[in-house]
């Protein structure tokens, strides 16, 4: 067990496991940093330092920095992958699947299914998402949700150095192409990380805490935000099961199912707008197979039906609170 | 314009006298005989369907290639297996030429449970990795960048493999395509980028579309991408160009472009009215333009081949589609229940 | 009031619109058709046949044909309707959000929110929809949901004429973006449309049948499906109310959660995969605001989580057919 | 490779010196001064930026213009307020030179309540379409096409306005750059094209993600675009070389490009370590290619304007800048309840 935190563990698992298969190859914009410059590759890095040191060790054939080229990047991925390779390409931001979504959502998401189940394609796109930085509408946005409901992509988002480590191993190793969410406001979070081989297979939520009194499902940033007002709770000595759901794509119901037919009350914590959002879909599948167990309304705790603010107290704003959360889960309680 | 001669204008329409040292000349009997057998397959697998589909068995979309055989054929006779194509929404013929199942592509167009992609495909989106062909696509310009990606393959792979993208005069507006082939530029990747002008894009000319219409190639020339034009309607100008093309990538020196001029036969998609076309038009094309009658002609004159060799050669294609075609006819549709199987490999 | 189709409501609308309105300016690709050609232009009118004899009216500056460019299109779009313009932008199929998001969604949908509210951006984006046709994985998807979710856009889909007519024109005269989704099966229905100016306002659902047992939500093509399966079921005497939304943002709850308190019994129709979909939204809103009136689990007929595929049969099997929304309402009521 | 004489090799670092008939030397000394003044405004802006920030009172990404202030003003001093401009994600220098408030942008760049659009935009989003600033945009590229749609207004509007797209050189790279160019071509719009080549996308050189580094202008002709070449570090330069274009574009005669060779002062954004720059490359540039030395001297030795009036111009400024900093400090934040706010006009 070492300790280290999530940037880290990404920086570290992508040269373990290149390391380990000759087929992964890594390309994106900057991820290489000085291409072209007197400073020369690898001068800067990689914007967020996750992808540090993999041109030097595996050289620039393994190892691309691209041109401003969303679509490319992606479509690339897309074909490397059908011709056996496992590219990771590297969105900067979420939000520009604005610039890419067709290679993501009609090619490589729909490749195994229209060409008859013959081929694979295990690309994996690695997204830096969230708000919390002060980036803005353009540069802040959780888009887990567009691509949740998207057949073909399985959808991913550690919270923790060791499920980033565990799940980007998975991501490597399985055969569909993976959208690996990373918070950029997590990068710094700090935790234990299992030494050598590590694999956490995905649909398998992680079960935070256990309270009994009220199920709090979230995922990304939100945990951290719900076990905030959950220390705030017992201190009331009101317990609340929190599942992190690690991936939406698969989707563990059956740890949602379970946790709400003991407590009856739902509470979803999602860092985003409102409208057929990550929130509503998991209500939705509470309320049609754990109908009889709800013992009040589940509670959707989200951002506004708004798009993102730069400014630190409107950001504050549209961002779930520790502190709305934990007023959902008491109107939760307190509903008769 | 080009850096490099072109053996053909792509205003001209008349089939280009090959070089002197024409490598399609120098094809022996069966390699010329297996390409004018693939363009007479393409050619019966067009004709048949555009005579099926008024029957109404065959639905959705489907887009004829009838017209450009000696593109498709004049670029692949260079590749095997392990070259990658990628095609367009107009890809029977490349599907074709890079040897796909002519009976498993006619299952999946009748929307066959044993068709090429158990019937989930159609006419649109047929693939065979398994041989190189990385799919046809709904998209337009969606196939460039992924040709980039399989280029990245194939040089990682070091064994002088390419990957191809066909791509249409319309589809080079669109920015993917520009994308795909600065990438490839920047990578140094043996990637192609074929682009063949029809002249149309759907119901409009690329005249009015194409800011450069005259000169798609020279898009890719400012790239500094090096670049060739040819004939795309006969196949020993499609031919040769591509086999100087074809060392230049495959010695490793980075992606390349040509720009094939060519004609389809019949509409955008089958039941498309085409007023857009002058009077006399298609008369003109099918006299001036045709590939098979051109590539009849040459080789004969030359005596190549013989008359009755060729004649042989569309009878045994004639009876091949006919077969095809009724085995298609007769067979049992995907099962209802399956429609949701293949979504991942393990999920 | 004239009998026409929703085809017919379409292109006459825009052309009395644009008659009315100088501002008003149509693009997109082979709307005129014939361009560049020796047919010359309208040689074709359109591939849909719903933007006939604009050009022939009101000339090549106001009727554009465009090359093959989406994020062109409705960029230039955007840019038009910042600069004071109603650009009417066609997507030739709706799948195509896939090459044109982020105009949509990063630009369009943000401008009057991130500039200050100091500017709107009044361009209507027509997007062709649905399966129904045998089109393929590529060009049948219902993006509505996706486009709900996103702060700052509009989003309607007429069913029959008189709502093509009166929603294009409350569109053309609203000052925020709309996306027009028109069901490309359903081009051909055919309905009374008042003569004259008839304007549709948005958020309000259009109440298709009171029944009182039991309350199918839903849009688009889904909307003829439903009332298919009510009148079987009315055949043994159970009558459902019907609520076509019309606009899914703005959204008309009050009608959904009136109907859902009456009846106890909710069953959503959503032509598109069951994850964060538009079903999973509504059921989402009434498990919150109608809980106590919810007598059985509510049901959700969707489409499986699947492409869609091109063979009769499995495209037939993807779509939720009257029969399985029979059934749901059958479940519902059945449930105890 | 132009089609346009170019006033100076893209490359060549030194001012230009003017054309004997420039039309910058013709300009009198209120013209003169105003360029002056709102060069001066833009550098004292941004380097009062890179300050605050390090207080850590400043929140997000801040892009600095710094060094690039011949350009945005050797362009806009063509423009009025129906002329239109849109801007990217390093966009102070456009708003300045368009002339948006400057107490307004710092309140915005602080989030403050008051700021030019309510702190919801901050560094990146800033606009103020009353006066033809159509935005500055997070999104690379995502300019160009907006502009080909103002560009279409402005045609309709018929009184001889344009629209221009400021780019830089990655963003030459990104599809909707070339889709933008190729349909203002073809719809033949007063739509401009001005890519500032400042040599850097983020941490990497031109040289090696953009194909055709050394001619960015290039692939605009490749469109059949009219295309112009200037020193973007010299305001003479930027702006007889815009003079010539914009007399083309206001003509009618369609879109026009110039690629703008100039210099970034400071990091890609505030943080940036710049580790990629060359031993001494900075000193270099601040001494080589600072265009208010450059204007200084050059106005100067021409006797247009005395050194007192630029160091007047230079103080005044300065006072201008603080007050709208010290203001900023001071302004109140947004208010909370108001997140939600203008999504829609009506909704
Ligand atoms: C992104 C996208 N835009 C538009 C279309 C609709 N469409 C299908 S084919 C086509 C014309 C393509 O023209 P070209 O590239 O010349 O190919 P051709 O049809 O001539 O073979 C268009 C506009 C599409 N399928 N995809
Ligand atoms: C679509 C998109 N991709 C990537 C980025 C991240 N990014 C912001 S600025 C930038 C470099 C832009 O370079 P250039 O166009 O030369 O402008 P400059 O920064 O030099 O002014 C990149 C890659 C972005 N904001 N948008
Ligand atoms: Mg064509
Ligand atoms: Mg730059």
């Amino acid at each position: 067990m070492a300790i280290m935190n999530i940037r880290e563990a990404i920086v570290s698992t992508l040269h373990a496991e290149m390391a380990r298969d000759e087929k992964i190859i890594v390309l994106g914009e900057d991820i290489v940093g000085g291409m072209g410059t007197e400073g020369g590759p690898e001068a800067i890095g990689g914007i967020w330092g996750t992808t540090g040191g993999l041109y030097e060790k595996f050289g620039g054939g393994r190892v691309m920095d691209t041109p401003i080229s969303e679509s490319a990047i992606i479509g690339a991925a897309a074909g490397a992958a059908l011709a056996g390779y496992r590219p990771v390409a590297e969105l900067m931001f979420a939000d520009f699947v604005g610039v890419s979504l067709d290679q993501l959502w009609n090619q490589m998401a729909k490749f195994r299914y229209m060409f008859g189940g013959k081929t694979k394609c295990p690309a994996v796109v690695r997204l830096i998402y969230g708000a919390g930085m002060n980036a803005g509408p353009q540069h802040s946005q959780s888009v887990y949700a567009m691509l949740t409901s998207m057949p073909g992509l399985k959808v991913v988002m550690p919270t923790t150095p060791a499920d980033a480590k565990g799940l980007l191993c998975e991501a490597l190793r399985g055969d569909d192409p993976v959208m690996f969410f990373e918070h950029k406001a997590l990068y710094g979070t700090k935790g234990e990380v299992p030494d050598g081989d590590h694999v956490q297979p995905f649909g398998i939520a992680r079960m935070v805490r256990e309270g009994g009194d009220a199920t709090i499902v979230t995922c990304g940033r939100m945990v951290n935000f719900s076990e905030k007002a959950a220390d705030k709770l017992a201190a009331d000595g009101i317990g609340v099961d929190i599942i992190d759901l690690r991936t939406t794509s698969p989707l563990d119901e059956d740890a949602i199912l379970d946790s709400v037919e003991s407590t009856g009350r739902l509470i979803v914590v999602d860092e985003s707008p409102p409208r057929c959002s990550l929130a509503s879909d998991i209500v939705g599948i509470v309320a049609k197979k754990a109908f009889s167990s709800l013992k009040a309304p589940p509670e959707m705790v989200t951002a506004p039906h708004a798009p993102i603010p730069f400014a630190r107290e409107l950001e504050r704003a549209w961002v779930p609170s520790p502190k709305g959360i934990e007023d959902a889960v008491r109107r939760t309680l307190a509903w008769r | 314009m080009s850096t490099a001669t072109s053996s053909q204008a792509p205003s001209s329409p008349a089939p280009s006298s090959p070089a002197p040292s024409s490598p399609a000349m120098q094809l022996g009997r069966d390699a010329l005989t297996q390409a004018y057998r693939r363009m007479v397959t393409i050619r019966a697998f067009e004709e048949r369907l555009h005579e099926e589909i008024k029957t109404g068995e065959i639905a959705g979309f489907t887009h004829l290639y009838c017209g450009q055989e000696a593109a498709a054929v004049g670029v692949c006779e260079h590749l095997d297996n392990a070259d990658m194509i990628v095609s367009t929404h107009r890809g029977h013929g490349h599907c074709i030429a890079k040897g796909c199942d002519v009976q498993g592509m006619m299952l999946e167009i009748y929307g066959r449970r044993d068709g090429l992609c158990k019937g989930r495909a159609g006419s649109m989106h047929i693939a065979d990795v398994s041989i190189g062909m990385l799919g046809a696509n709904g998209i337009v310009g969606a196939g460039a960048p992924q040709a980039v990606g399989a280029a990245i393959a194939a040089k990682l792979d070091g064994k002088g493999k390419v990957a191809i993208a066909f791509s249409g005069d319309g589809a080079c507006n669109q920015g993917t395509t520009f994308e795909a082939l600065n990438m490839a530029v920047v990578l140094k990747v043996p990637a192609i980028f074929v682009f063949e002008n029809n002249h149309y894009s759907e119901h409009t000319g690329p005249a009015y579309a194409t800011a450069t219409a005259t000169d798609i190639a020279g898009r890719a020339e400012a790239f500094g991408m090096k670049v060739w034009r040819a004939n795309g309607s006969d196949f020993f100008s499609t031919y040769d160009a591509m086999a100087d093309l074809l060392d230049y990538v495959r010695a490793g020196n980075g992606p390349a472009a040509i720009e094939l001029d060519t004609e389809r036969f019949y509409g955008h998609f089958e039941g498309d009215p085409q007023r857009y076309r002058g009077p006399g038009e298609l008369d003109r094309l099918w006299e001036t333009r045709d590939c098979l009658k051109a590539f009849r002609a040459r080789v004969t004159e030359a005596g190549l081949l013989d008359a009755a060799t060729l004649d042989t050669i569309e009878s045994d294609v004639a009876a091949l589609i006919d077969t095809a075609t009724k085995t298609a006819r007769a067979a049992p549709p995907p099962d209802p229940s399956e429609v949701a199987d293949d979504v991942y490999v393990s999920y």
